[in-house]
């Protein structure tokens, strides 16, 4: 359990870092949806399956939508 | 160099937050007899002593097996209340920011397979939306998942029907799940005195018809939040004003 | 462990916050010190060889982790969300105003 | 009962999106009824939500302090309420959120509790911070805003692990050593923001002086005043005066700060905006002297700060073409000026005197000294706006409603009577301090004597 | 005290009433009220002291009468009267008439409150009353006026925070204000202690009578306030600061508290001798430069007040009688000089001495009052101004402060220099074209004028009834008092008999008149041929220049160093941090917030863990 929590968490720390630093502002929306799924994971390993569910509806699915269709209505990627 | 200052002052705060954790216990290794939700889990915040047993053990302060939903809705509901509340704002405010904008509706010809998934899917969606809140105190999920599905999908019917718009009717739905959740503490503060008390009979810890009023506060939370999380993606989706 | 994923979390959030111009950057930021800050506090509720708080047919007596922590980690995963949805909608509203969400070129923009 | 004063606001929020236009006319009435609760309670009241006792359940606590404030603030929504015009159409609701959440702020006695209240305002603000068009302001409030909420949820997280309960009572009750020390830096993180101290809240002067006169009306009266008591009970009541010091230097810098930045402005809103920001920072300075007369003399002078701030914002707002058409809001306008200077015969004096009196009991030279810089630049740049206001040629008047106008003119005489009889402000704020320094009797009155 | 102190305040109210109503009938009131006070003065018992509302705790404001409130509440009450009088035609020009009425009364009632106190508090409230609806009153004034308001603000801001600030120091010291008990307590006092507590109440002082670093509010204030309240300014309001100098010198026992540093006289009073020196030869120096009548007597005001603090702080007997009566004298003389500038602009709308000229003629009974007034304020023999600065020459003389004695001489001479520019410029010469067809002011305006020329010379003949109030003054202050007749005033170097220099002077006067009445005269010619040599004047064009009047004297100290441009410096460095933290700060980006944030927590965490 505790290497793939290790291995999880270095997941998350480099999809933290890509959805900060990806020049696309789609590709950052999904490498933070990436980190929501991963830290839903970690939310079971941490025997806590509400939080767990919750984040991976809100944080994983609602989030990414209301951030694509916010980009949709800005009118796509700028750089 | 913005990049190597950032990087910086954010080692910083991790280094100063790294001092904080050796001020609290090491992760899990936490003492739970010291922190309430030992009552919590035991239920014995009115000095119930007895050990609980699922399916077995009757009347209790409060009758959800699932101990975060009793906390979320029971114990802790006020705090639950002003969530809702928060989320209710939000929605509000994106309605009344996104007012009169000048853009519009995103709109892309549906795939063929969404077109035709969507009808098949799209019960089950909801059903698993309401699946989720109606067995949120016995199950892990609630009000608030169960709603997100129920919102996702909405989405998926945005996305997939051009024609389609979400009626005021959702309006009224989530102001009218709000109004039964305050009622509902109004109710107990005219049985009981105290605002949000439980007044109905909690039952056998685990069956579906148990816990009191939680149930049926985490379907009305369920269906508010399906609403009004539909009327947040219906105010994103939705053309201005011209 | 699973304390320090959290924090570095933070420190990459706030990183983001620092060093990023582009004002969707900021709000994508602010999602992810969310989600690390609900991290560590459901971590703080963590008890080693403990169950999930439900009373089930696998557990049917109490052996739970501290589920308090995981009751308001709930309620500020929602918070979350709505304010992420408020600043979502001023971005838009933003990008109307000014034609762009560089920060630089609001400024000056504004001047 | 006294969680009626939250569930009946938000029960009509509810409602009124269905039925539009119901939450304008309602809030005068459910205002009403709060006060009349306030009236018939007596303290201390605590009421268990749900009826899980204290340190288990969500307690609301009316003791001294939150009793008076909870009246200031919905007084505050009394006197908005009165005044419909500058409350655009959708905004009421929010108007009846953010109530609930002020009182739910001030009446709560359980950390998390108070977390979530504070969102639910700061959402409120956000929005209102966007009125009139302004959203890269707003947007950055809500980014500064969300970092400072997500280090108040840090620190109320420290204290449960701490104490093992989210009850404020509770919480004061331990003592957990160094603990202590990050709660305090992470809540004055948390809170500083909203306080207006310096170096961390400079969303303020974009979030005031957009243009709408609803805005800086109510940020800067009711949520400051509950802020402030807020900054009170948590680090006087709950930490026990923990890192008052840095409050202290924080509070100093925000005062010099402010009154420097306001001194240059063109736009009379900004500068008000500057005139807040000091004022808080002078209120939060006083407060972290940790004194009952140091106390007394911040509340007593945030109390008069709102008062002035309510006739202010929104003259300054709908006054463009100077007073000469309007010489009674011009009446209005001056007097409050006059007030926050601290002009002899103004309420602002007093309060202003009593700070000086309590700092210099308590050994303190520099925040008088302080205090007396802030009042000389405080004076040159309002007596400036109020000069030029004056003096503005115009034929045209401004079109004040005339509710507005007989509201800031019996303000003005509030400001004028309290000037010479300090009473009725002074008696409340001294509750208020009593009541906050009275660590025992909060634990005792809510925790039931453990 | 406190019941005539109401019925002033209540009495200003029903002025503001009254002159909405009818200017006049206001006028006339405040005329009333001023009179009315001015007879209780002489009715109220020295010595007696009541109590009125309390601000602190435990501690309740006292107002105190003594010979030193009578003195002073006389001035100012003179003043207030004349101008009063001289208002009931002036106001007629003035734009809001209501509000300067009641500000007028207002400011009235404050300065006998200032003078009545008995508390260090309640002096410092109705100092502030009397300071804010100065400045209001103030910017009524010239288009500049607005700009000169706010300055006159900041420094009298200035120097009366340093003072509250020291009243705090006492009374978190004692717990007590009134003056009395501090006055026993403070002599035993650190030193440090002392120094902070009188530099900082000498400091409201000196903002207010415009000695040296803070004098610079004076020029732009008094030129450009309303025309009659530079009178009170002058008159009134800069005496409140002569006040607040006795206070520090006198009433606090600076004898008993500082070292004697040479000559008798403490270091601390030594200190203000030396700002009143440098007042002295500023005011001097630049008054001779000014071009705006009013400026210029504004900076005049800045020498004598140099005097006044010199004369007060030498805390002789002579000394101390000469700077009370300099004060009496300046008032007086600096009324006289506005309110006949206020003449002068009432018909000719200008105050630059360049644009006008010859009025003699016109205005004779103005030029007069002028005449007199500056003689006044120069100090030549019969007029009352020059024992009040012989008095202040004697003492310096007998100290052996030679060095103050030679400022206090430039000053003099540089007097002469300064007061007859105006004279020259704006009342001999050349009449302008355009003021052909001034008039003398009408008779209310005159009435005060007169009465006033004639007090300065009855007190320059007989000083008597002033100096038994100076010499009661003293008395009460545990000074030896001032030997005097009515007309004879001793001192250790020598006696000065007013009546016999008065005679001298005036058979002077009359043998001059004989023989002027005697001899020939000789032919009198239009003034114009004095330009032109007796050739024919086409044009009546402008021959008569008074700009640049002291060229040659003005060119040795050009390049002078400016208080005023340092203050201005400063005022800018503080609104240069305001746009710089505006700009840099409050307008930046969500990450910049964020950067402050994180170092408020990186520097907590540095310093405190």
């Amino acid at each position: 359990m505790t290497a793939a929590t290790i291995f999880v968490g270095i997941l998350m720390v480099i999809s933290g870092i890509l959805a900060i630093e990806s020049k696309k502002l789609l590709d950052s929306f999904i490498f933070l949806s990436l980190l929501s799924l991963l830290s839903v994971f970690l939310f079971i390993v941490l025997k806590a399956p509400d939080v767990a569910i919750t984040e991976a509806s809100v944080g994983a699915g609602l989030v990414t939508a209301v951030l694509i269709l916010a980009l949709r209505k800005i009118g796509g990627d700028e750089k | 160099m913005r990049r190597f200052l950032s990087a910086l002052i954010a080692l910083g705060l991790i280094i100063i937050l790294l001092e904080f954790l050796n001020l609290i216990p090491d992760f899990g290794n936490v003492d739970l007899s010291k922190r309430v939700s030992n009552s919590f889990i035991n239920k014995s915040v009115d000095g119930n002593n007895e050990t609980i047993e699922f399916k077995k053990s009757k009347d209790l302060e409060d009758g959800s097996a699932n101990v975060v939903t009793s906390i979320v809705v029971n114990y802790r509901s006020f705090d639950t209340l002003g969530e809702v509340t928060v989320l209710f704002t939000a929605a509000l405010g994106v309605g009344l920011i996104l007012k009169g904008l000048r853009r519009k509706r995103f709109y892309r010809e549906p795939n063929f397979i969404l077109k035709t998934a969507n009808g098949i899917l799209l019960p089950l969606i909801f059903l698993f939306g309401a699946y989720i809140f109606i067995h949120g105190h016995l199950t892990p999920g609630g009000g608030f998942p169960g709603g997100t599905i129920i919102a996702a999908g909405i989405l998926v019917l945005y996305l997939s029907n051009e024609k389609f718009e979400l009626s005021h009717r959702a309006k009224i739905l989530e102001s009218g799940m709000g109004t039964v959740y305050v009622l509902f503490g109004l109710v107990g503060l005219i049985l009981s005195g105290i605002f949000l008390r439980n007044f109905l009979p909690t039952g056998v810890i685990g069956e579906l018809f148990s816990a009191g009023i939680v149930p049926l506060i985490y379907v009305a939370i369920g269906f508010k939040v399906g609403a009004e999380l539909s009327n947040l993606i219906s105010e994103f989706q939705k053309e201005g004003q011209q | 462990m699973i304390y320090y994923i959290s924090i570095i979390l933070i420190g990459i959030g706030v990183y983001g916050l620092l060093s990023q111009k582009n004002l969707f950057k900021h709000l994508i930021s602010l999602a992810l010190i969310d989600t690390a800050i609900n991290l560590f506090i459901v971590s703080t509720g963590y008890i080693n060889g403990k169950e999930a708080p439900i009373y089930s047919e696998f557990t049917p007596i109490a052996n739970f982790v501290d589920p308090l922590p995981q009751a308001l980690v709930l309620t500020a995963i929602v918070i979350g969300v709505g304010v992420l949805a408020l600043g979502a909608a001023m971005l838009i509203k933003i990008k109307e105003k000014y034609g762009t969400l560089n920060v630089e070129e609001i400024r000056r923009g504004d001047k | 009962m006294i969680s009626l004063m939250i569930a009946i606001p938000l029960l009509f929020a509810f409602v009124s999106i269905v039925f539009k236009g119901l939450a304008k006319y309602a809030l005068p009435f459910i205002v009403l009824l709060n006060i009349l609760i306030l009236l018939i309670a007596s303290t201390p009241v605590v009421e268990n939500i749900g009826g899980w006792k204290a340190p288990f359940g969500i307690s609301l606590v009316l003791d001294d302090a939150s009793y008076y404030v909870v009246l200031v603030v919905n007084l505050i929504f009394l006197l908005l309420s009165l005044i419909p015009q500058i409350i655009d159409k959708g905004y009421d609701t929010i108007i009846l959120l953010l109530l609930t959440s002020t009182n739910g702020l001030v009446l709560t006695g359980d950390l998390f509790n108070s977390f979530v209240f504070i969102e639910i305002t700061a959402a409120a603000a956000y929005i209102l911070a966007y009125h009139r068009n302004n959203p890269y302001g707003a947007f950055k409030y809500l980014i500064i805003g969300g970092i400072s909420g997500s280090f108040y949820l840090l620190g109320t997280i420290f204290s449960y692990v701490g104490a093992g309960s989210l009850n404020m009572a509770h919480i004061s009750n331990n003592s957990f050593g160094q603990l202590t020390a990050a709660i305090a830096i992470l809540f004055i993180l948390g809170l500083g923001v909203e306080a207006k101290l310096f170096p961390l809240a400079g969303w303020v002067p974009d979030v005031y002086a957009s243009g709408s006169s609803l805005t800086p009306t109510i940020l800067g009266t009711a949520i400051t005043f509950a802020i402030m008591y807020l900054t009170g009970r948590i680090f006087i009541t709950v930490l026990h005066g923990t890192f008052l010091d840095v409050l202290y230097i924080l509070g100093l810098l925000t005062v010099i700060v402010g009154e420097v930045a306001a001194l240059r402005q063109d736009k009379l809103l900004r500068a008000l905006a500057y005139s807040s920001i000091a004022q808080a920072g002078l209120v939060v300075a006083a407060i972290s002297l940790n004194n009952i007369d140091s106390l007394t003399g911040a509340y007593f002078h945030s109390m008069n700060d709102l008062t002035a701030k309510f006739i202010l914002f929104p003259i300054a707002t709908v006054v463009i073409k100077g007073f000469e058409k309007d010489r009674l809001a011009g009446f209005a306008f001056s007097v409050a000026s006059f007030s926050l200077i601290g002009f002899p015969l103004f309420a602002g004096f007093r309060s202003k005197l009593l700070i000086i009196s309590s700092a210099f009991s308590a050994g303190n030279y520099i925040l008088p000294a302080v205090l007396f810089f802030a009042s000389i630049v405080e004076a040159a740049y309002l007596l400036k706006w109020n000069i030029k206001l004056w003096f503005e040629k115009s034929d045209t008047s401004n079109n004040i409603p005339w509710n507005l106008k007989t509201i800031v003119l019996v303000l003005s005489i509030l400001l004028l009577i309290i000037g010479i009889y300090p009473d009725l402000y002074l008696d409340a704020s001294r509750k208020i301090a009593q009541s906050i320094l009275d660590t025992q009797g909060y634990i005792n009155s809510v925790l039931g004597g453990i | 005290m406190s019941q005539l102190l109401l019925i002033l305040f209540i009495g200003s109210f029903l002025v503001y009433l009254l002159t909405r109503m009818n200017w006049i009938i206001g006028v006339l009131a405040n005329i009333g009220l001023a009179i009315y006070s001015f007879y209780r003065l002489f009715t109220f018992k020295v010595g007696t002291s009541e109590s009125i509302f309390s601000l602190i705790v435990n501690q309740n404001g006292t107002l105190v009468y003594s010979e030193l409130s009578k003195f002073f509440g006389i001035i100012s009450l003179i003043v207030a009267i004349s101008v009063y009088f001289f208002l009931i035609n002036w106001l007629e020009k003035q734009k809001n008439r209501a509000v300067f009425n009641f500000f007028l009364a207002l400011i009235t009632a404050s300065t006998l409150g200032v003078f009545f106190s008995g508390d260090l508090l309640t002096l410092y409230i109705f100092w502030e009353i009397m300071l804010l609806f100065s400045v209001l009153l103030v910017q009524m004034g010239k288009e500049d006026s607005k700009k000169a308001a706010l300055n006159y603000l900041t420094i009298s801001l200035i120097g009366s925070y340093m003072y509250l600030y020291a009243v705090f120091m006492l009374w978190n010291r004692y717990g007590t204000l009134v003056i009395k008990d501090i006055v026993q307590k403070i002599s035993v006092e650190t030193s440090i202690f002392k120094w902070a507590v009188l530099i900082l109440i000498a400091a409201a002082g000196i903002a207010k009578s415009g000695i040296f670093p803070l004098h610079t509010w004076l020029r732009t204030t008094q030129g450009s306030s309303p025309d009659a309240f530079s009178a009170i300014l002058a008159g009134q309001l800069e005496k409140l600061g002569a006040y607040m100098l006795v206070l520090t010198v006198a009433v606090f026992p600076s004898l008993k508290m500082f070292p004697v540093l040479y000559g008798g006289i403490p270091v601390f009073n030594y200190v203000l001798i030396v700002l009143g020196m440098i007042s002295i030869l500023i005011g001097t120096l630049m008054a001779i430069k000014q071009n705006d009548m009013k400026m210029l007597i504004a900076y005049s005001t800045v020498s004598n007040s140099g005097y006044i603090l010199i004369g007060l702080a030498t805390m002789d007997k002579i000394g101390f009688a000469g700077g009370l009566f300099h004060a009496f004298n300046h008032a007086i003389a600096s009324v006289m000089i506005f309110l006949s500038f206020a003449a002068v602009i009432y018909r000719t709308k200008t105050s630059k001495i360049d644009e006008m000229g010859g009025l003699i003629w016109k205005m004779p009974l103005t030029f007069i009052t002028y005449l007199v007034g500056i003689i006044s304020l120069a100090g030549i023999p019969p007029m009352s101004g020059f024992i009040s600065k012989w008095m202040i020459f004697v003492v310096l003389v007998k100290k052996g402060m030679f060095l103050t004695a030679a400022a206090a001489f430039i000053g003099s001479v540089g007097s002469f220099l300064y007061v007859f520019r105006p004279l020259a410029g704006v009342f001999l010469g050349q009449l302008k074209s355009k003021h052909k067809d001034v008039k003398e002011v009408p008779i209310f305006m005159l009435i005060p004028m007169l009465v006033l020329v004639v007090i300065t010379v009855f007190f320059g003949v007989i000083p008597g009834p002033v100096l038994n109030m100076i010499t009661a003054v003293e008395k009460e202050l545990n000074i030896q008092p001032l030997e005097h007749t009515m007309t004879v005033i001793k001192s250790s170097v020598g006696q000065w008999n007013t009546l016999t220099v008065f005679t001298m002077f005036a058979v002077g006067f009359i043998i001059a008149f004989i023989l002027y009445m005697v001899f020939p005269k000789a032919k009198r010619i239009p003034l114009t041929n004095q330009y032109t040599a007796g050739e024919f004047l086409y044009n009546y064009d402008l021959y008569h220049y008074s700009t640049r009047f002291y060229a040659f004297f003005e060119r040795l100290y050009e390049k002078h160093p400016s208080v005023e441009k340092l203050y201005e410096m400063f005022g800018k460095f503080f609104k240069d941090i305001g746009e710089f933290l505006n700009r840099w700060f409050y307008s930046a980006s969500p990450s910049a917030y964020l950067l402050w944030f994180s170092i408020v927590l990186l520097a907590i965490f540095w310093v405190r863990w």
